[in-house]
């Protein structure tokens, strides 16, 4: 197959996936056979595409120009690839532990689960895929209104008011400040393609750069930056694999990339170094600190880790604003690496409360003795994202280190220094607490909370492996990134690794 | 002399038109209405012969035909009203 | 003597306007308003404009007071007495308007003005050509059928539509039937009323045609011909009670006459279409001006036939309507 | 020969078939007599649409009197492609109008309601043909006093709808009157009728004269547009009328009056040269905005669909009066842009609602419990007509709200940049209420049945439509560009 | 001066004569409608005034116009108005009285109720 | 001073449409608020017909021994508009039947609270 192709197939493939999910909803085996097999499909498509990848032939393929300089237009770039091949990779272990995970939930609605989320995989390909800002636009819209139904998914109140606080947050933004970022963009640079080496450039001035960036970092509402964060710990009501799909696989990883693309290919690298991004890093930056103090006071698990999220995602927002090639590396390898790291700890809170109905940082002491492979994994997992070695988490928060201190922000090195303290902080304590705690050692309130009847249900298989997996999978990666790294290495202008 | 009956007519006219307003009872205005559709019959008559178009009694023609079914609408509603009531 | 009758009636019009408003009884209202009628057909006749004089009479003074008269039958005669209160949005919006209305007129051309623009670009045209051209004295009814006789057509479809617009709102599955009983639905036992409706209608019904073939020559047309002869049956159907009216001209033999009528119009102009010419160029039909004047002749009887059934059909369903107790 | 008199037989046809629809017993043969003739008018306005595509402006003097002597048609893009507009509406609906009256109006009564629609199409049509001034009152009347009775006719459903049509008769008939006043004005300083001769006699005739013609002719076609302090009429009258009768009026209605103010803007409304004509393009961007901003806000807080949709509609003809304030070529095509494209999407919105009220019998939001299930089909359309609505980009009203921000931006009016992006918030509100409520799960499972069939090829197209002008538009941008060079380059 | 000249100039002066008189009574009968106290007392006054003013004026005119057609015309009109006006002024006079309003008999005494308003 | 003259039968005409105008706007009975349309468009009428005379013309039908005729164009348009007027007052005072019908009252006031959107929708009840 051509790369024009592949990238269709991408595309087309989930959205297949998701037809026949929906045609073959009566049989939960096949359907989700189905929904296996996509996954599978896809990871190879995109195995392909990356391994036949070739900068010097790559052809941007046209769907249709709606008005002059505002096509819809697939191209086929490094970055992207990358971002694809973290959604296409992660898919697969995803759907293994819903599987699991649904099913000892005995959710209702699962043909629309499966199906919403083959359909947020087909648009996570197309914004991975996007050769213009207007198509990416799109997909990210279409991102956002196809993974409502996922959060809204248990139909409680609650479960409505937090999908509505979604949606809110994510269309205002994308409709007020992105679009009109967008329009901005297209009316002063007359197009939208993303070209290397940006479009703005001496089309605006710097005092209006930087107005446009921070424009674009708001708008963006899936990259979360504080102090449009909320709508992250309000999508927690969402079920678990669910979590880990807007965690990790595509949506905030959808807006960072975006966000990633734009500084590429829209502003330039060089612009944006040039002290266009300097307010944009003031915000990460505090971001940054701010959300893992947050993180630190949060009881429940799953909001811990929404702002954990919040926090690592705004080191990509900070990479983006350094605005160097070494930063803008950094930025990439953050998002895959966090990627793994995080759904590895969803999937750990989610098997937790499969296994044991405990939610909260307070009731899960030393159910870990019981859960000694889980809880391993969990380990991995947030030394991962903390930035320890040997993960593969260690690495974008080195290279932002490097790219800090080159440009002699020294407040910032300290910054990242003290962020990684702080995640230590806010992640060890629940393996800590589950592992070497005793459960008599509980706060006493949340005690009969625990049981009411259920017992704990024994953990299926099928919860265990993917963190296992994803787990193991971060050790890969520190193997893994310099490969990466050299992968995108042309796309930003990267020179020698340092 | 056309003149001064045209003037005279109008203000027949006029003084109709006080007592069509003036009322008080609805029998007062249903007279004045006779009263003043007679009398524009004639000024449109009157005022042909002024203007020497003597088509205009066409119209005074016509007028006295609807005047006539004007006012029988008129008495039927109120005899029709006070036999119900 | 006319600028003395003129501000003597525009005084007259003001006067009746001001009681209108301020009058809370429906039935002195319509009288009133039927006043005021006649009181307009008066100025237009002052105003040389006597076939509009003509059809204010049948209209204002004929059919609305008639079609007002049944309709307070069926709401009721009073009005609440807000309407004596003064709305200040009312006082403000009109006050504006005419205040508007004042300052566009300031510049406009005395009253009477031969040299207005309105008088000199298109009119003369008229004036000066028609007789050529269409061959009859009474230029409006050239302009009406002719020149602008599409406009007229427009006109007709608009008296269909109101017709086929009280049928659906009041008659079809709408229609309340008057009980055996109900007052208007007797006959008047007023003995010289009958006497003198026995003789008017037929007299009447023959002046229909001659307001209507004489329209070429006078004040008239197919359109006040049809109104006084919707009047006449109107007239009967007051007097003799509305069953022997509605008994007289069945309801689906009206409906069917006044399609007919817009189709005669608008055939007229298909005609003149098939025979290779513009849509109403009554030159197809002959030479001119003979073939303005057929031309005239059948639209104004597709005219005369629609009013004619339009009128009789509003009075039918107002008055064979049963009043709400 | 038809080619020949297409101009005149667009609009007669439906002219004159409507008495004899209005004489049929049988309702079915009078829905299908619809039908047809709707169908085939679609037809002569294509034909109309092809004989104007390369400029070429179609004078056809009536009664073959030279204008300003008679009435002349006017036909140049713009007309056709209303004309289009008016009659495809009309079909579509004809396609689900029987089976949307059933229920509520007794089969007797049903061909004379499809003898008025046919009328008020013949109206609104002859509204956009002509270019006489006088004829376009006449046609006015036409199409207002078969619509006041059509909307009545909903009182088989709803007796509200019997005071929305007595409101919109008052309404209407004040309307009407001012913009016969404003002709009296322009009339007596000019001496024709005749728009393009009025067009060229206006420049030496008195300035206040002219200033107060056009002014009662703008308020005039203000209220038929439901422009904002004189729109009260217009939501009652679409949520009380049939359903498939609002669909056209919400196709067609306010649409024609937009194209009057187009029509008249050329002409009247335009201030080139020292004497003055008036210049109300100013006047559209204020007026516009607060339409834009308090329609979507009512939007959001009424509490039945149909309302929902038609608040929704003055907030969207704010927008058209925005992008013609704007001015200039683009202004004027993004306006148009927006009219056949708002048309498109609240046409299917409309259709699919009333397919909604043909199964549920009422379209109140919390009746709209359950939709999402039962009849997924017809939800699908209205989410995809919200999502238009909104301007999510890959539907029609994305691009029609993009070519007035980009306009707007050019001009650097952040005002309006601001208040079209303000309400795209709240439009998301407000469909998102539409979203919300047909999700709900229903108070008791209904068995579930979709669209009826008749409702299929019409909501399918409109839909298709939508989306499909999204991503291709630019036969909509071309033809709407080639209209505005017309209007402004060349003589009226 | 011929006879017919003569004649005509008779015809004139008798039809302005009538025409005259036609348009007083007129007016003498609009006064006695303002004036009087009654409803039948002014529909006495109204009604044979009418008829008077119409026939003086109509036959005056008849007497002046120029064609036989005119005349006619003019003629009919006068009939119609001789049948129309007293009849609707029976008919008014029958249905006031009906409908329960009573002539005022003293000028001492204060005037009834009016029904109908 | 002679222009103001010139100019009377236009503001006298002004005043009539205005006190039609305010009638539609102020009064709340739905009948009365036709009958002050009829006012306003009645008033329009003579307006235009004021605009066609000529000082010392006769009607517009032509006949020998005159050369001065008033313009026929407006008289043309107002015999159009005329009947427009009564169609719609017809179609009007159907309406108000109808709804008198249907809701016991014509009186706007008391319209008002019947109609709010707020109310479950009522079929009228058929005959």
């Amino acid at each position: 197959m051509s790369p024009h192709d592949l990238m269709l197939t991408a595309i087309l493939l989930p959205l297949a996936t998701a037809l026949l999910i929906a045609l073959t909803g009566r049989s939960p085996n096949i359907r989700e056979a189905v929904t296996l097999a996509g996954a599978a499909g896809l990871a190879v498509t995109v195995y392909e595409l990356i391994a036949g990848f070739d900068a010097a032939t790559a052809q941007p393929l046209v769907i249709a120009e709606i008005l002059p300089g505002f096509a819809l237009m697939l191209r086929a770039e490094p970055i992207g690839l990358v971002f694809a091949g973290v959604a296409a990779g992660l898919w697969g272990l995803n759907s293994l532990y819903s599987i699991g995970y649904m099913r000892a939930e005995h959710a209702p609605r699962q043909t629309r689960f499966y199906a919403c989320f083959a359909l947020a995989l087909s648009a996570a390909m197309a914004i991975a895929m996007a050769g213009t800002l207007a198509t990416l636009f799109v997909a990210y819209e279409v991102l956002t209104l196809v993974t409502y139904p996922l959060v809204v998914h248990w139909q409680t109140e609650g479960a409505i008011a937090g999908a509505r606080r979604y949606l809110a947050y994510l269309l205002a933004t994308s409709l007020v400040p992105f679009l009109g970022a967008i329009l901005w963009t297209w009316i002063a640079a007359g197009t939208l393609d993303f070209t290397p080496g940006g479009i703005l450039d001496g089309k605006l001035g710097d005092g209006l750069l930087t107005v446009l960036l921070l424009l674009f970092a708001y708008g963006v509402g899936k990259a979360a930056l504080m102090p449009l964060h909320g709508w992250l710990p309000a999508a927690m009501v969402a079920p678990t694999p669910v979590s880990a799909l807007l965690h990790a696989v595509a949506v905030v990883k959808a807006g960072v990339f975006t966000l990633l693309k734009i500084a590429v290919y829209i502003f330039g690298i060089d612009v944006i170094g040039r002290g266009v991004g300097d307010v944009l890093i003031v915000i990460a930056a505090a971001s940054v600190i701010a959300a893992s103090v947050i993180a630190m006071t949060k009881d429940d698990l799953k909001a811990r880790l929404a702002y954990s999220t919040v926090a690592q995602l705004a080191m990509v927002t900070l990479a983006v604003a350094i605005g160097s090639p070494l930063a803008i590396g950094a930025g990439i390898l953050q998002l895959v690496m966090h990627a793994w790291g995080k759904i590895t700890l969803f999937f750990g809170a989610g098997a937790i409360q499969i296994a044991t109905h405990k939610k909260k940082l307070s009731e899960i002491s030393g159910i870990g003795v019981k859960l000694p492979l889980l809880m391993a994994s969990f380990l991995v997992g947030s030394l991962s994202v903390a930035g320890l070695p040997p993960f593969g988490g260690m690495w974008p928060k080195f290279l932002l280190l490097e790219a800090a201190s080159a440009r002699d922000l020294y407040l910032l090195v300290g910054c990242l220094g003290l962020s990684t303290l702080l995640t230590l902080g806010y992640l060890v304590p629940i393996f800590v607490t589950a592992v070497f705690r005793k459960p008599g050692e509980d706060d006493p309130h949340a005690l009969p909370e625990g049981d009411h009847g259920h017992g704990d249900g024994p953990l299926p298989l099928l919860a265990l492996i993917p963190p296992v997996v994803t787990a193991a999978g971060c050790v890969v990666l520190f193997v893994a990134a310099p490969a990466i790294l050299r992968f995108v290495a042309p796309a930003i202008g990267l020179g020698a690794l340092p | 002399m056309y003149a001064a009956v045209a003037i005279a007519l109008f203000m027949t006219f006029a003084l109709a038109l006080i007592r069509a307003i003036a009322g008080p009872s609805v029998f007062d205005r249903v007279l004045s209405l006779n009263v003043i559709g007679t009398k524009t019959i004639l000024l449109i008559a009157v005022l042909g012969f002024a203007t020497d178009r003597y088509d205009f009694i066409d119209i005074a023609l016509v007028y006295a035909v609807l005047n006539l079914i004007g006012t029988v609408a008129v008495l039927r509603y109120l005899v029709g009203d006070k036999e119900r009531s | 003597m006319e600028t003395l009758l003129m501000i003597g009636l525009l005084a007259a019009l003001g006067a009746l306007a001001v009681t209108i408003a301020f009058m809370d009884d429906l039935l002195v209202v319509t009288m009133l308003s039927g006043i005021f009628s006649f009181t307009c057909c008066a100025i237009f006749v002052l105003f040389d404009a006597p076939d509009v004089a003509f059809t204010e009479a049948c209209v204002g003074a004929g059919v609305s007071t008639v079609l007002t008269l049944a309709a307070i039958r069926l709401t009721g005669r009073r009005e609440k007495r807000v309407g004596r209160r003064a709305s200040a949005v009312g006082l403000i919006v009109s006050t504006i308007c005419g205040l508007a209305l004042v300052y566009g007129t300031l510049e406009l051309p005395r009253f009477g003005d031969p040299l207005a623009p309105a008088n000199q670009h298109v009119a003369p045209h008229y004036l000066n050509e028609s007789a050529a051209e269409i061959g009859i004295p009474n230029v409006i009814t050239s302009v009406l059928g002719s020149y602008r006789g599409y406009d007229t057509m427009g006109e007709t479809v608009v008296v269909f539509t109101a017709a086929l617009g009280v049928l659906m709102l009041l008659g079809g599955s709408q229609a309340r039937p008057l009980r055996r009983g109900d007052a208007p639905a007797r006959a008047d036992r007023d003995v010289i009323l009958r006497s003198i409706a026995t003789l008017f209608v037929p007299m009447t019904l023959f002046l229909a045609p001659y307001v209507q073939f004489h329209g070429a020559y006078s004040p008239g047309g197919g359109f006040q011909a049809g109104a006084i002869f919707g009047g006449a049956m109107i007239l009967y159907g007051l007097v003799f009670g509305i069953d022997r009216l509605n008994k007289l001209v069945p309801e689906r033999v009206l409906k069917v006459i006044a399609a007919l009528g817009v189709l005669t119009y608008g055939g007229t102009g298909l005609v003149t279409l098939a025979l290779g010419h513009q849509f109403l160029d009554y030159d197809a039909l002959s030479p001119r001006p003979s073939g303005q004047q057929i031309g005239l002749t059948a639209i104004e009887f597709g005219v005369f036939m629609t009013v004619t059934c339009v009128m009789i059909l509003l009075f039918q369903r107002f008055a064979s309507r049963r009043s709400e107790p | 020969m038809i080619a020949q008199h297409a101009a005149v037989l667009v609009v007669v046809l439906p002219l004159l078939c409507a008495p004899l629809v209005a004489l049929l017993r049988d309702a079915r043969i009078a829905g299908a007599a619809v039908l047809i003739i709707a169908a085939l008018d679609a037809a002569l306005a294509t034909l109309l649409l092809c004989q104007t595509l390369d400029g070429t402006v179609i004078s056809y003097a009536l009664g073959n009197w030279a204008p300003p002597i008679g009435i002349e048609y006017r036909i140049d893009l713009l007309a056709a492609a209303m004309a289009c507009l008016l009659s495809y509406a009309a079909t579509l609906v004809a396609l689900f109008l029987p089976v949307s009256l059933r229920g509520t109006i007794a089969p007797g009564d049903q061909p004379r309601l499809f003898a008025a629609f046919l009328l008020c199409l013949a109206g609104l049509v002859g509204i956009v043909v002509t270019g006489d001034i006088f004829n376009v009152f006449v046609f006015l009347e036409i199409s207002s006093l078969s619509t006041y009775v059509l909307i009545a006719m909903g009182a088989g459903a709803d007796r509200r709808a019997l005071t929305a049509a007595f409101d919109y008769l008052v309404l209407g008939a004040t309307g009407a009157t001012f913009f016969v006043i404003g002709i009296a004005f322009l009339y007596v300083v000019t001496g024709t009728l005749n728009m393009a001769d009025l067009g060229e006699r206006m420049a030496t005739a008195p300035k206040r004269a002219v200033i107060v013609g056009s002014s009662f002719i703008f308020v005039g076609i203000a209220l038929k547009a439901a422009m904002l302090p004189l729109h009260r009429w217009m939501p009652n009258a679409y949520a009380y009328a049939p359903a498939g009768i609002g669909t056209f009026l919400a196709m067609t209605a306010t649409k024609v009056s937009i194209y009057l103010l187009i029509r008249m803007s050329d002409f009247v409304f335009d201030t080139p040269g020292e004497i003055g004509r008036v210049n109300f393009a100013a006047l559209l961007p204020p007026i516009g905005l607060a339409m834009l901003v308090a329609g979507s806000v009512i939007a959001v807080t009424t509490k039945d669909l149909r309302r929902l949709l038609a608040y929704s509609s003055i907030a969207n003809l704010g927008l058209m009066l925005v992008a013609l304030g704007l001015g200039g070529i683009a202004g004027i095509a993004a306006a148009l842009v927006n009219l056949f494209n708002h048309a498109i999407i609240k046409g299917g919105m409309f259709a699919t609602t009333a397919a909604v009220l043909h199964r549920r019998g009422t379209t109140r939001m919390d009746a709209l419990a359950g939709l999402s299930r039962d009849m997924p089909v017809a939800f699908g359309f209205l989410v995809l007509g919200g999502l238009a609505l909104i301007g999510v980009p890959l539907t029609a009203g994305f691009v029609s709200k993009l070519l007035v921000v980009k306009l707007a931006f050019e001009q650097a009016n952040w005002l309006v940049v601001g208040g079209v992006m303000l309400t795209s918030l709240i439009t998301v509100a407000y469909v998102w209420r539409i979203v919300e409520a047909g999700m709900a799960a229903p108070a008791k499972t209904a068995p579930r049945h979709d669209l009826h069939p008749a409702f299929l090829l019409p909501v399918g197209l409109l839909g298709a439509a939508t989306i499909g002008l999204g991503i291709w538009s630019e036969p909509m941008l071309t033809l709407a560009g080639r209209i505005a060079a017309q209007m402004i380059g060349g003589a009226p | 001066m011929t006879l017919l000249d003569i004649l005509d100039l008779a015809r004139l002066v008798l039809g302005d004569i009538l025409i005259g008189i036609g348009g007083l009574t007129a007016l003498i009968g609009a006064f006695g409608l303002v004036r009087l106290p009654d409803f039948y007392t002014r529909a006495h006054a109204a009604g044979v005034t009418d008829t008077a003013g119409a026939i003086g004026i109509l036959v005056g005119l008849a007497v002046l116009s120029p064609d036989l057609l005119t005349a006619v015309k003019l003629i009919v009109v006068l009939i119609v108005a001789l049948f129309a006006s007293p009849a609707s002024c029976h008919a008014l006079a029958r249905a006031a009285f009906r409908s329960g309003l009573r002539p005022s008999l003293h000028e001492d005494r204060p005037p009834p109720a009016v029904p109908g308003e | 001073m002679s222009d103001l003259v010139g100019l009377f039968p236009y503001w006298a005409v002004i005043i009539l449409m205005m006190t039609g105008l305010y009638i539609v706007i102020a009064q709340g009975n739905l009948v009365k608020k036709l009958i002050g349309l009829g006012i306003f468009q009645v008033s329009v009428f003579v307006l235009y017909i004021a605009i066609g005379v000529v000082d010392g013309a006769t009607p517009p039908i032509l006949s020998p021994g005159f050369n001065s005729y008033s313009n026929p164009l407006p008289s043309v348009l107002i015999l159009t508009a005329i009947v427009v007027g009564v169609a719609t007052l017809a179609v009007g005072l159907a309406l108000a039947v109808r709804i008198r019908e249907s809701f016991g009252t014509i009186e706007e006031e008391d319209l008002l609270p019947l109609t709010v959107p707020e109310l479950p929708p009522e079929p009228e009840a058929r005959p």
